[in-house]
């Protein structure tokens, strides 16, 4: 079986390229992959589009802010790219303001199916939301079944950095509680999904088939959280 | 003058919402005011509260001390399990929003209008917008109420004739409560169904830029009993 | 809570109206709902349409083929509409050809997807599958990023008949191994799900939040299979 | 005459085709013959059998009495549990599938076209077909190996310059055994890569509608080692 544990982040990030897409889940402050974005920035890698719920907090905590606040994403696809309270001034609403990074703003749950979509080979799909609204403006529209609806493409990534619970060596990933949310959509969707695992891994077999969020074969790399990573 | 007079509490504008709140339904409370709505309790009525992070059958906030660090409401907030909880993904949480299955939504806003459109995610003279999950929601839930200043700090009034401002989805608020009462959102416009203490038809109507239907029956606001 | 236990699969079968749609689960022989499908059968309702990946099999057990054979279903939608061997002359295939019964061949991973949107309130999707067949024809066409798809529709229905191995009272539910197949994205497409199930339905609380393949909001309807149940 | 000779056995077939599955890939085997490339186990290489009902990662067969009755194939053969074995439903399997994550599927055929077409669902004689995941598979696989017998029971050729029947996907065919041998699907049409063992390349083409591109390095079908 081929050895998906790096036994650093770093390792686990050195070789992603300038321009690469990354998707970055985490929603409420759980189940954010701090030690591989911690990781990403250390590595320097420019150019990024990422895609995240959010565009990074004010808290000192390593988001994709930090990445953004040094200047190595160009473009977000976020379903907030204005804070919820003017007065939260992030970096990248700084940035926003000055025309230096980019954003595609993009309500949840077609941000969640967008992504679906990219992880099950859909080519576009219809939803309801959006629909009256300015974010639907130009978008292609289509009745069905008497209502209405807007169509959507999928958001593909080059990579998923994701935050488990616990894994196993094939790559089997276990998420708990709400740290679940984006993560088993974006681990599916990249092309190479990075996994920072919480709990030890344990050896395959170890983790019951019936109980796996995301299975093994969508994960290429696997690193325990050691006792100083970032744990919160 | 009627703007001096005391106004609504916010705890006791979300009560009256959630004393609308019906046996079994699933709740989707919005960030900020509406989490109040889960404060009040009733115990004939058994309530499904789904947040959009996936999970479906939370609890009350979790005591200091003892929250479970992984278990987050859509606010962030260390939220406790109640039997028969389950957790999905946030692909499968919309799955569940957009089929139609949350009863209610309950957001704030910063207008409302008298068709039913209501605004909540941008200000158009800032860059950008915060929409979360407002516009599934919104499209999707069975009704959306709205909790709301009745009018900004301003003074200006926030139900209107027609939104301003870019609207969150056209046509599905059915039920507003503001500082100054309950207004239910009728195919002929609000209407106004009870009354703040101390306000008349005519004050509320004062700071409203709709017109307001006032109902022959129409009765002071109530509150948690 | 709600009380969603029923004593009898007769009783959860009752409310069922001629002209019905229904779902039922199952693949390779497993996790099929055989005995909310004999309670069907007894019940008698007529015109009814049916999702299944299969159209019955010969054997002798319970599946939607007994419907079929008892002149209860109009049409199938189904991933099989032809035996895979031309020796085996199932009911379906003898009222198939007698024009006795409709059916629309849907190919088994658009048939899921299908009935997935259904589940989650997309309008349609486009998928590559079929594409260049004569399945396709006729239906719209779209060249997304340089790949042709083929537009597709939510497969609606007002039951889901599926069978779980656990569950609680307040209706999550759990399936094992490979008799989940289809269990999961009938049991949240249907307008009234009901489920038979094989181990004990546990009080709920029992079961890990983070361990549920169906959360209790989709299930309306449980019944333990009783130990003169239809096991097999 | 040629068609007296005698022709490569179904798990001869089966296991040339599996010699070409690479350590890591993700495998796909369609019911009936592509199961028997499970029984080629090369130790150096480790391979993922996905099957469409959501299991991916299963092992061999179960033995009499140690079935699991829940666990089944896409046959509904008994199968067993490996160690990494992962349960999916089946809109998850078959995304697996569209994603384009299966590196082979291994499918019967009743005709292969030199262009890549197939077909192995419906025979418009009969009403109705049998498609099954084909369709999918065949549209989203990276590649599709096909095993079939080289000719009908009449002895008509099955490997065809257009397929006759109703494709099941256009163009996807890389890699065909038959009992006569081993063929690529090129740019050019098939080329014969191994020939059945005293069968001449000609004694092919006479069974073989399509003109055969005949290579320098034509070799003789490999065996299991």
């Amino acid at each position: 079986m081929k050895n998906k544990i790096y036994q650093s982040f770093d390792a686990a990030m050195a070789d992603v390229a300038d321009g690469s897409v990354f998707m970055s889940p985490g929603f409420g402050g759980v189940g954010i992959p701090r030690n591989l974005l911690a990781a990403l920035h250390r590595q320097g890698a420019r150019d990024l589009t990422g895609v995240s719920n959010n565009t990074g907090t004010l808290d000192e905590k390593v988001d994709v802010g930090t990445l953004i606040a040094a200047g190595q994403v160009k473009k977000m696809y976020a379903a907030f790219t204005a804070p919820t309270h003017p007065s939260q001034v992030t970096p990248f609403v700084q940035m926003y303001n000055n025309d230096e990074i980019d954003a595609e703003l993009v309500p949840q749950g077609t941000m969640a199916e967008r992504i679906r979509a990219a992880a099950s080979g859909i080519g576009a799909f219809y939803t309801p939301a959006s629909v009256g609204t300015e974010l639907a403006e130009g978008k292609e529209h289509r009745e069905i079944n008497g209502r209405t609806y807007v169509l959507e493409y999928p958001i593909h990534a080059d990579y998923a950095l994701v935050r488990a619970w616990r894994a196993d060596t094939f790559g089997n990933l276990q998420f708990r509680m709400a740290a679940r949310n984006f993560n088993p959509i974006m681990a599916m969707a990249a092309r190479i999904t990075v996994a920072e695992v919480e709990e030890e891994i344990v050896p395959a077999g170890e983790l019951d088939p019936d109980k796996i969020h995301v299975p093994g074969v969508y994960v290429d790399r696997l690193v325990q959280i050691p006792p100083d990573g970032i744990w919160d | 003058m009627a703007t001096d007079k005391p106004r609504l509490q916010r705890q006791a504008m979300c009560d009256r919402l959630a004393m609308e709140f019906q046996d079994e339904w699933i709740v989707n409370l919005g960030v900020g005011m509406p989490t109040l709505c889960s404060n009040y309790v009733d115990p004939d009525k058994d309530l499904v509260f789904h947040s959009e992070n996936g999970v479906i059958g939370y609890g009350p906030l979790a005591p200091a001390g003892e929250e479970d660090p992984h278990l987050v409401n859509a606010g962030g907030q260390n939220v406790t399990a109640v039997p028969g909880m389950a957790i999905v993904h946030h692909a499968d949480s919309f799955a569940l929003i957009r089929k139609g299955m949350v009863d209610v939504t309950v957001m704030g806003a910063y207008e409302v209008a008298e068709n039913g459109d209501f605004a909540n995610w941008r200000i158009p003279t800032r860059k950008g917008g915060g929409i979360g999950g407002a516009m599934d929601l919104a499209a999707c839930a069975k009704q959306v109420f709205i909790a709301m200043e009745h009018c900004t700090r301003e003074g200006q009034p926030r139900m209107l004739k027609r939104c301003a401002l870019p609207i969150t989805a056209p046509g599905v608020v059915t039920l507003v409560a503001t500082d100054l009462g309950l207004f239910r959102v009728t195919p002929q416009g609000f209407e106004l169904r009870e009354h703040a203490p101390g306000w008349s038809a005519a004050d509320i109507q004062e700071l409203t830029e709709a017109q307001l239907i006032i109902p022959e029956d129409l009765q002071e606001f109530r509150f948690r009993g």
